[in-house]
Protein backbone atom coordinates (compact mmCIF):
# COMPACT_ATOMS: atom_id res chain seq x y z
CA UNK A 1 0.00 0.00 0.00
CA UNK A 2 2.89 2.49 0.76
CA UNK A 3 5.40 3.50 -1.94
CA UNK A 4 7.98 4.10 0.19
CA UNK A 5 9.67 1.77 1.29
CA UNK A 6 9.39 1.04 5.45
CA UNK A 7 12.44 0.61 8.19
CA UNK A 8 12.36 -2.21 9.86
CA UNK A 9 14.12 -3.93 12.92
CA UNK A 10 13.60 -7.29 14.68
CA UNK A 11 15.77 -8.24 17.59
CA UNK A 12 15.89 -11.18 20.09
CA UNK A 13 17.47 -10.50 23.24
CA UNK A 14 18.63 -11.16 26.82
CA UNK A 15 18.47 -8.87 29.24
CA UNK A 16 16.58 -5.50 29.79
CA UNK A 17 14.96 -3.52 26.31
CA UNK A 18 16.26 -0.26 25.66
CA UNK A 19 12.56 1.57 25.65
CA UNK A 20 14.42 5.17 24.71
CA UNK A 21 16.30 3.90 22.15
CA UNK A 22 13.47 2.04 20.47
CA UNK A 23 10.99 5.38 20.38
CA UNK A 24 14.11 7.26 18.59
CA UNK A 25 13.86 4.43 15.86
CA UNK A 26 9.96 4.62 15.22
CA UNK A 27 9.30 7.66 12.98
CA UNK A 28 10.61 9.40 10.03
CA UNK A 29 9.76 13.17 9.46
CA UNK A 30 6.65 12.22 7.24
CA UNK A 31 4.94 10.20 10.14
CA UNK A 32 2.73 11.99 12.38
CA UNK A 33 2.15 9.10 14.65
CA UNK A 34 4.09 7.01 16.68
CA UNK A 35 3.11 3.96 18.85
CA UNK A 36 4.96 1.88 20.87
CA UNK A 37 3.72 -1.36 22.80
CA UNK A 38 5.45 -2.29 25.72
CA UNK A 39 4.74 -6.28 26.63
CA UNK A 40 5.17 -6.63 30.86
CA UNK A 41 5.58 -9.33 33.11
CA UNK A 42 2.57 -8.78 35.67
CA UNK A 43 2.17 -9.53 39.13
CA UNK A 44 -0.33 -12.22 38.47
CA UNK A 45 -1.86 -14.37 35.88
CA UNK A 46 -5.35 -16.66 35.96
CA UNK A 47 -5.50 -15.49 40.34
CA UNK A 48 -2.16 -16.59 40.91
CA UNK A 49 0.80 -14.05 42.12
CA UNK A 50 3.91 -14.46 39.60
CA UNK A 51 7.17 -14.10 41.22
CA UNK A 52 8.93 -13.93 37.42
CA UNK A 53 8.56 -15.05 34.09
CA UNK A 54 10.98 -17.21 31.94
CA UNK A 55 10.99 -17.09 28.14
CA UNK A 56 12.50 -19.21 25.28
CA UNK A 57 12.87 -18.87 21.72
CA UNK A 58 13.71 -20.78 18.81
CA UNK A 59 15.81 -17.94 17.73
CA UNK A 60 16.82 -18.30 14.10
CA UNK A 61 13.25 -19.39 13.17
CA UNK A 62 11.51 -16.40 15.75
CA UNK A 63 13.16 -13.81 13.66
CA UNK A 64 12.29 -15.09 10.49
CA UNK A 65 8.56 -14.92 11.71
CA UNK A 66 8.90 -11.75 13.40
CA UNK A 67 10.45 -10.34 10.03
CA UNK A 68 7.43 -12.00 8.01
CA UNK A 69 4.87 -9.73 10.20
CA UNK A 70 6.55 -6.81 10.37
CA UNK A 71 6.66 -7.03 6.50
CA UNK A 72 2.66 -7.86 6.08
CA UNK A 73 2.09 -5.08 8.99
CA UNK A 74 3.90 -2.48 6.50
CA UNK A 75 2.30 -3.99 3.38
CA UNK A 76 -1.14 -3.15 4.49
CA UNK A 77 -1.18 -0.42 6.41
CA UNK A 78 1.12 2.65 5.23
CA UNK A 79 3.91 2.14 8.27
CA UNK A 80 7.21 4.25 8.21
CA UNK A 81 9.03 2.54 10.76
CA UNK A 82 8.86 -0.72 12.18
CA UNK A 83 10.80 -2.27 14.93
CA UNK A 84 10.27 -4.91 17.36
CA UNK A 85 12.26 -6.48 19.80
CA UNK A 86 11.87 -9.58 22.07
CA UNK A 87 13.69 -10.62 25.40
CA UNK A 88 14.30 -14.13 26.29
CA UNK A 89 15.64 -15.37 29.48
CA UNK A 90 14.32 -14.24 33.63
CA UNK A 91 12.06 -11.16 32.94
CA UNK A 92 11.17 -9.85 36.46
CA UNK A 93 7.99 -8.46 37.15
CA UNK A 94 7.44 -4.63 35.92
CA UNK A 95 10.34 -5.04 33.21
CA UNK A 96 9.46 -5.40 29.13
CA UNK A 97 9.37 -8.87 27.55
CA UNK A 98 8.68 -7.39 24.30
CA UNK A 99 8.33 -3.60 22.53
CA UNK A 100 6.91 -2.77 19.37
CA UNK A 101 7.12 1.04 17.32
CA UNK A 102 5.42 1.39 14.72
CA UNK A 103 5.19 5.13 13.39
CA UNK A 104 2.76 6.00 9.96
CA UNK A 105 1.71 9.64 9.04
CA UNK A 106 -1.77 8.74 10.14
CA UNK A 107 -2.94 7.19 13.37
CA UNK A 108 -5.17 4.92 12.41
CA UNK A 109 -2.53 2.73 10.96
CA UNK A 110 -0.08 3.02 13.50
CA UNK A 111 -2.87 1.22 15.78
CA UNK A 112 -4.16 -1.04 13.17
CA UNK A 113 -0.71 -2.27 12.82
CA UNK A 114 0.45 -2.63 16.03
CA UNK A 115 -2.60 -4.54 17.35
CA UNK A 116 -2.22 -6.73 14.16
CA UNK A 117 1.60 -6.91 14.89
CA UNK A 118 1.17 -8.21 18.46
CA UNK A 119 -1.82 -10.43 18.21
CA UNK A 120 -0.20 -12.48 15.31
CA UNK A 121 2.92 -12.98 17.64
CA UNK A 122 1.41 -14.62 19.56
CA UNK A 123 0.11 -17.07 17.32
CA UNK A 124 2.93 -17.77 15.31
CA UNK A 125 6.06 -16.90 16.84
CA UNK A 126 8.49 -19.47 18.08
CA UNK A 127 8.61 -18.35 21.59
CA UNK A 128 7.73 -19.77 24.95
CA UNK A 129 6.68 -18.58 28.79
CA UNK A 130 7.03 -20.11 31.46
CA UNK A 131 5.60 -18.60 35.02
CA UNK A 132 6.99 -18.84 38.38
CA UNK A 133 4.54 -18.67 41.40
CA UNK A 134 5.67 -19.50 45.12
CA UNK A 135 4.72 -22.93 44.76
CA UNK A 136 6.40 -23.83 40.92
CA UNK A 137 5.94 -22.91 37.53
CA UNK A 138 3.87 -23.80 34.15
CA UNK A 139 4.69 -23.47 30.66
CA UNK A 140 1.87 -20.93 29.46
CA UNK A 141 1.36 -23.02 26.18
CA UNK A 142 -0.42 -25.98 28.12
CA UNK A 143 -2.97 -23.94 29.81
CA UNK A 144 -5.12 -23.55 26.73
CA UNK B 1 18.14 -41.73 6.27
CA UNK B 2 19.34 -38.64 8.65
CA UNK B 3 17.01 -35.93 10.32
CA UNK B 4 17.60 -33.23 13.01
CA UNK B 5 15.34 -33.03 15.81
CA UNK B 6 14.89 -29.87 17.81
CA UNK B 7 13.06 -29.49 20.50
CA UNK B 8 11.29 -26.67 22.80
CA UNK B 9 9.86 -25.40 25.82
CA UNK B 10 6.95 -28.59 27.35
CA UNK B 11 8.29 -30.75 24.74
CA UNK B 12 11.97 -30.65 25.64
CA UNK B 13 11.07 -31.25 29.35
CA UNK B 14 9.17 -34.64 28.21
CA UNK B 15 11.98 -35.91 26.14
CA UNK B 16 14.74 -34.93 27.85
CA UNK B 17 16.29 -33.67 25.09
CA UNK B 18 16.63 -30.26 23.10
CA UNK B 19 18.65 -31.31 19.83
CA UNK B 20 19.23 -35.42 18.41
CA UNK B 21 20.17 -36.42 14.91
CA UNK B 22 17.53 -39.33 14.26
CA UNK B 23 17.20 -41.96 11.77
CA UNK B 24 14.26 -42.99 9.85
CA UNK B 25 13.21 -44.27 6.79
CA UNK B 26 13.35 -42.77 3.56
CA UNK B 27 10.01 -40.79 2.40
CA UNK B 28 8.46 -40.29 5.97
CA UNK B 29 6.48 -37.72 6.38
CA UNK B 30 6.24 -35.27 9.56
CA UNK B 31 3.54 -37.30 11.07
CA UNK B 32 5.15 -40.97 10.77
CA UNK B 33 8.66 -38.67 12.20
CA UNK B 34 6.40 -37.49 15.66
CA UNK B 35 5.35 -41.04 16.40
CA UNK B 36 8.93 -42.05 15.85
CA UNK B 37 10.21 -39.21 18.26
CA UNK B 38 7.27 -38.98 20.03
CA UNK B 39 6.52 -42.52 20.82
CA UNK B 40 8.93 -42.94 23.88
CA UNK B 41 6.68 -40.15 25.75
CA UNK B 42 3.52 -41.26 26.04
CA UNK B 43 2.16 -37.60 27.98
CA UNK B 44 3.23 -35.94 24.45
CA UNK B 45 1.75 -38.79 22.32
CA UNK B 46 -1.61 -37.90 23.72
CA UNK B 47 -1.55 -34.54 23.02
CA UNK B 48 0.16 -34.04 19.79
CA UNK B 49 -2.26 -32.85 17.72
CA UNK B 50 -1.80 -29.61 19.43
CA UNK B 51 1.92 -29.98 18.83
CA UNK B 52 3.59 -27.72 15.96
CA UNK B 53 6.26 -28.84 13.80
CA UNK B 54 8.66 -26.92 11.76
CA UNK B 55 10.89 -28.18 8.68
CA UNK B 56 13.73 -25.66 8.16
CA UNK B 57 12.60 -22.89 10.15
CA UNK B 58 9.16 -22.79 8.31
CA UNK B 59 5.50 -24.48 9.63
CA UNK B 60 5.01 -27.46 8.17
CA UNK B 61 1.90 -29.88 8.46
CA UNK B 62 1.35 -33.68 9.15
CA UNK B 63 1.65 -34.79 5.68
CA UNK B 64 4.57 -32.68 4.82
CA UNK B 65 7.70 -35.26 3.49
CA UNK B 66 10.75 -34.98 5.22
CA UNK B 67 14.33 -35.12 3.30
CA UNK B 68 17.69 -35.95 4.51
CA UNK B 69 19.18 -33.53 6.71
CA UNK B 70 16.24 -31.72 7.26
CA UNK B 71 15.93 -29.75 10.40
CA UNK B 72 12.40 -31.04 12.25
CA UNK B 73 11.59 -28.49 15.40
CA UNK B 74 8.80 -29.88 17.73
CA UNK B 75 7.17 -27.58 20.13
CA UNK B 76 3.69 -26.55 21.78
CA UNK B 77 1.36 -23.81 21.07
CA UNK B 78 3.67 -20.83 20.97
CA UNK B 79 2.87 -18.30 24.24
CA UNK B 80 5.19 -15.51 23.67
CA UNK B 81 4.73 -10.98 23.92
CA UNK C 1 -15.18 -0.84 35.85
CA UNK C 2 -11.92 -1.00 37.82
CA UNK C 3 -12.00 -1.17 41.55
CA UNK C 4 -8.34 -0.22 42.00
CA UNK C 5 -7.76 3.74 41.72
CA UNK C 6 -5.35 4.28 38.58
CA UNK C 7 -2.58 6.78 38.84
CA UNK C 8 -3.35 9.68 36.27
CA UNK C 9 -0.93 12.57 35.11
CA UNK C 10 -2.24 15.24 33.07
CA UNK C 11 0.02 18.24 31.70
CA UNK C 12 0.61 20.87 29.25
CA UNK C 13 3.89 22.48 29.15
CA UNK C 14 6.36 24.30 26.86
CA UNK C 15 9.41 22.37 25.63
CA UNK C 16 10.08 19.15 24.19
CA UNK C 17 8.17 16.23 26.00
CA UNK C 18 10.53 13.86 28.30
CA UNK C 19 9.13 10.14 26.54
CA UNK C 20 11.71 8.00 28.54
CA UNK C 21 10.38 9.58 32.15
CA UNK C 22 6.79 9.03 30.45
CA UNK C 23 7.12 5.65 29.90
CA UNK C 24 8.38 5.36 33.19
CA UNK C 25 4.68 6.49 34.94
CA UNK C 26 3.05 3.98 32.68
CA UNK C 27 2.49 0.74 34.41
CA UNK C 28 1.72 -0.70 37.60
CA UNK C 29 2.74 -4.56 38.61
CA UNK C 30 -0.44 -5.31 37.84
CA UNK C 31 -0.53 -4.63 34.39
CA UNK C 32 1.04 -6.47 31.69
CA UNK C 33 0.60 -3.82 28.63
CA UNK C 34 1.46 -0.42 28.34
CA UNK C 35 0.83 1.71 25.40
CA UNK C 36 2.74 4.70 24.56
CA UNK C 37 1.20 7.19 22.33
CA UNK C 38 3.34 9.83 20.70
CA UNK C 39 1.38 12.76 17.88
CA UNK C 40 4.66 13.71 16.04
CA UNK C 41 4.81 17.10 14.42
CA UNK C 42 5.03 15.60 10.29
CA UNK C 43 6.63 17.57 7.21
CA UNK C 44 2.84 17.15 4.93
CA UNK C 45 -0.21 18.42 5.44
CA UNK C 46 -2.87 18.32 2.78
CA UNK C 47 0.23 18.13 -0.04
CA UNK C 48 2.00 20.96 1.34
CA UNK C 49 5.27 20.82 2.98
CA UNK C 50 5.18 21.82 6.80
CA UNK C 51 8.52 23.74 7.87
CA UNK C 52 6.97 23.61 11.78
CA UNK C 53 3.84 23.84 13.92
CA UNK C 54 2.83 26.27 16.82
CA UNK C 55 0.49 25.24 19.45
CA UNK C 56 -2.10 27.13 21.28
CA UNK C 57 -3.77 26.15 24.17
CA UNK C 58 -6.63 27.51 26.58
CA UNK C 59 -4.62 25.86 29.38
CA UNK C 60 -6.56 26.05 32.42
CA UNK C 61 -9.90 24.60 30.77
CA UNK C 62 -7.55 22.08 28.33
CA UNK C 63 -6.28 20.67 31.71
CA UNK C 64 -10.16 20.14 33.20
CA UNK C 65 -10.78 18.50 29.61
CA UNK C 66 -7.97 16.11 29.76
CA UNK C 67 -8.66 15.29 32.88
CA UNK C 68 -12.27 14.57 32.21
CA UNK C 69 -10.97 12.25 28.96
CA UNK C 70 -8.99 10.24 31.62
CA UNK C 71 -11.30 9.28 34.15
CA UNK C 72 -13.56 8.50 31.74
CA UNK C 73 -11.18 6.00 29.84
CA UNK C 74 -10.43 4.76 33.19
CA UNK C 75 -14.07 3.91 34.28
CA UNK C 76 -14.83 2.47 30.75
CA UNK C 77 -11.55 0.73 30.45
CA UNK C 78 -9.08 -1.41 33.32
CA UNK C 79 -6.89 0.80 33.34
CA UNK C 80 -3.95 0.83 36.11
CA UNK C 81 -1.71 4.34 34.87
CA UNK C 82 -2.86 6.95 32.51
CA UNK C 83 -0.86 10.13 31.17
CA UNK C 84 -1.45 12.66 29.12
CA UNK C 85 1.11 15.47 28.42
CA UNK C 86 0.86 18.34 25.50
CA UNK C 87 2.98 20.33 24.18
CA UNK C 88 2.37 24.28 23.72
CA UNK C 89 4.38 26.57 21.80
CA UNK C 90 6.39 25.76 18.30
CA UNK C 91 7.12 22.43 17.88
CA UNK C 92 9.50 21.74 14.88
CA UNK C 93 9.44 18.44 12.67
CA UNK C 94 10.32 15.41 14.28
CA UNK C 95 9.28 16.42 17.41
CA UNK C 96 6.35 15.54 19.42
CA UNK C 97 3.20 17.81 20.53
CA UNK C 98 1.53 14.93 22.19
CA UNK C 99 2.11 11.73 24.59
CA UNK C 100 -0.77 9.15 25.69
CA UNK C 101 1.10 6.66 27.92
CA UNK C 102 -2.02 4.03 29.52
CA UNK C 103 -1.39 0.75 30.93
CA UNK C 104 -3.42 -2.47 31.78
CA UNK C 105 -3.35 -6.38 32.99
CA UNK C 106 -4.30 -6.98 29.41
CA UNK C 107 -3.40 -5.41 25.99
CA UNK C 108 -7.10 -4.75 24.35
CA UNK C 109 -7.70 -2.00 28.16
CA UNK C 110 -4.73 -0.48 26.61
CA UNK C 111 -5.62 0.19 22.79
CA UNK C 112 -9.29 0.82 23.43
CA UNK C 113 -8.64 3.43 26.24
CA UNK C 114 -5.19 5.13 24.14
CA UNK C 115 -7.38 5.10 20.96
CA UNK C 116 -10.44 7.12 22.68
CA UNK C 117 -7.89 9.65 24.76
CA UNK C 118 -6.52 10.58 21.52
CA UNK C 119 -9.97 10.93 19.15
CA UNK C 120 -11.38 12.61 22.34
CA UNK C 121 -8.66 14.80 22.62
CA UNK C 122 -8.91 16.34 19.39
CA UNK C 123 -12.86 16.86 19.52
CA UNK C 124 -13.06 18.10 23.16
CA UNK C 125 -9.76 19.83 24.08
CA UNK C 126 -9.57 23.69 23.39
CA UNK C 127 -6.29 23.31 21.91
CA UNK C 128 -5.24 24.52 18.47
CA UNK C 129 -2.71 24.07 15.72
CA UNK C 130 -1.28 26.35 13.26
CA UNK C 131 0.86 25.06 10.54
CA UNK C 132 3.83 26.91 8.73
CA UNK C 133 4.56 26.24 5.61
CA UNK C 134 7.49 28.15 3.42
CA UNK C 135 4.86 30.51 1.73
CA UNK C 136 2.54 31.25 5.37
CA UNK C 137 0.60 29.89 7.84
CA UNK C 138 -2.96 28.55 8.63
CA UNK C 139 -5.27 27.55 12.03
CA UNK C 140 -5.54 24.08 11.57
CA UNK C 141 -9.20 24.60 12.95
CA UNK C 142 -10.25 26.63 9.87
CA UNK C 143 -9.80 23.99 7.10
CA UNK C 144 -12.59 21.77 8.00
CA UNK D 1 -23.56 43.88 33.90
CA UNK D 2 -19.38 42.78 33.66
CA UNK D 3 -18.02 39.87 31.58
CA UNK D 4 -14.93 38.42 30.99
CA UNK D 5 -14.46 37.72 26.99
CA UNK D 6 -11.10 35.12 26.52
CA UNK D 7 -10.03 34.71 22.38
CA UNK D 8 -8.26 31.80 21.23
CA UNK D 9 -6.54 31.25 17.59
CA UNK D 10 -8.29 32.48 14.64
CA UNK D 11 -10.69 34.15 16.74
CA UNK D 12 -8.37 36.32 18.66
CA UNK D 13 -6.49 37.56 15.32
CA UNK D 14 -9.59 38.46 13.96
CA UNK D 15 -10.86 40.48 17.06
CA UNK D 16 -7.12 41.67 17.97
CA UNK D 17 -7.47 40.89 21.76
CA UNK D 18 -7.11 37.79 23.71
CA UNK D 19 -9.01 39.25 27.03
CA UNK D 20 -11.53 42.26 27.62
CA UNK D 21 -14.39 42.97 30.19
CA UNK D 22 -17.58 43.97 28.02
CA UNK D 23 -20.53 45.34 29.87
CA UNK D 24 -24.02 43.15 28.75
CA UNK D 25 -27.91 43.95 30.12
CA UNK D 26 -28.43 40.85 32.44
CA UNK D 27 -30.18 37.95 31.16
CA UNK D 28 -27.66 37.79 28.01
CA UNK D 29 -27.59 34.49 26.52
CA UNK D 30 -24.43 33.08 25.20
CA UNK D 31 -25.78 33.71 21.38
CA UNK D 32 -26.83 37.53 22.19
CA UNK D 33 -23.06 37.82 23.59
CA UNK D 34 -21.63 36.45 20.89
CA UNK D 35 -23.67 38.91 18.19
CA UNK D 36 -22.29 41.65 20.95
CA UNK D 37 -18.77 40.53 20.68
CA UNK D 38 -18.44 39.39 16.92
CA UNK D 39 -20.72 42.35 15.67
CA UNK D 40 -17.42 44.14 15.04
CA UNK D 41 -16.10 41.53 13.03
CA UNK D 42 -18.37 40.45 10.10
CA UNK D 43 -16.14 37.48 8.77
CA UNK D 44 -16.47 35.72 12.22
CA UNK D 45 -20.24 36.49 12.35
CA UNK D 46 -20.56 34.88 9.15
CA UNK D 47 -18.38 31.36 10.81
CA UNK D 48 -20.68 31.91 14.49
CA UNK D 49 -22.03 28.48 14.35
CA UNK D 50 -19.04 26.89 13.80
CA UNK D 51 -17.43 29.03 16.62
CA UNK D 52 -17.49 26.89 20.45
CA UNK D 53 -18.20 29.11 23.34
CA UNK D 54 -17.02 27.93 27.05
CA UNK D 55 -18.40 29.62 30.26
CA UNK D 56 -15.76 29.32 33.36
CA UNK D 57 -14.21 26.46 31.24
CA UNK D 58 -17.05 24.16 30.82
CA UNK D 59 -18.59 24.30 26.85
CA UNK D 60 -22.05 26.16 26.74
CA UNK D 61 -24.94 26.28 24.19
CA UNK D 62 -26.26 29.37 22.99
CA UNK D 63 -28.97 29.60 25.32
CA UNK D 64 -26.81 29.20 28.14
CA UNK D 65 -28.18 32.50 30.38
CA UNK D 66 -24.44 34.67 31.56
CA UNK D 67 -24.01 36.16 34.66
CA UNK D 68 -22.18 38.70 36.16
CA UNK D 69 -18.49 38.06 36.23
CA UNK D 70 -18.35 34.87 34.31
CA UNK D 71 -15.52 33.88 31.94
CA UNK D 72 -16.74 33.67 28.40
CA UNK D 73 -14.14 32.60 26.26
CA UNK D 74 -14.90 32.07 22.14
CA UNK D 75 -12.45 30.06 20.02
CA UNK D 76 -12.71 28.02 16.89
CA UNK D 77 -13.07 24.03 16.54
CA UNK D 78 -9.96 22.55 18.43
CA UNK D 79 -7.39 21.10 16.75
CA UNK D 80 -4.80 19.39 19.18
CA UNK D 81 -3.14 16.61 19.51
Amino acid sequence: MSERKPRIHIDIQDGPIDIAALCERAGTDADGAALLFVGRARNHSNGKAVTHLDYEAYRSMAVRELEKIAQDACGRWDVGACAIVHRVGRVVIGDASICIAVSSPHRDDAYRASRFIIDTIKKTVPIWKKEYYEDGSMWISERG
Amino acid sequence: MNVSIKTFASVRDALGYDERTVSVRDGSSVAELLREVLGGAPGLMERAESLLVAVNEEYAAGDRIVRENDVVAIFPMVSGG
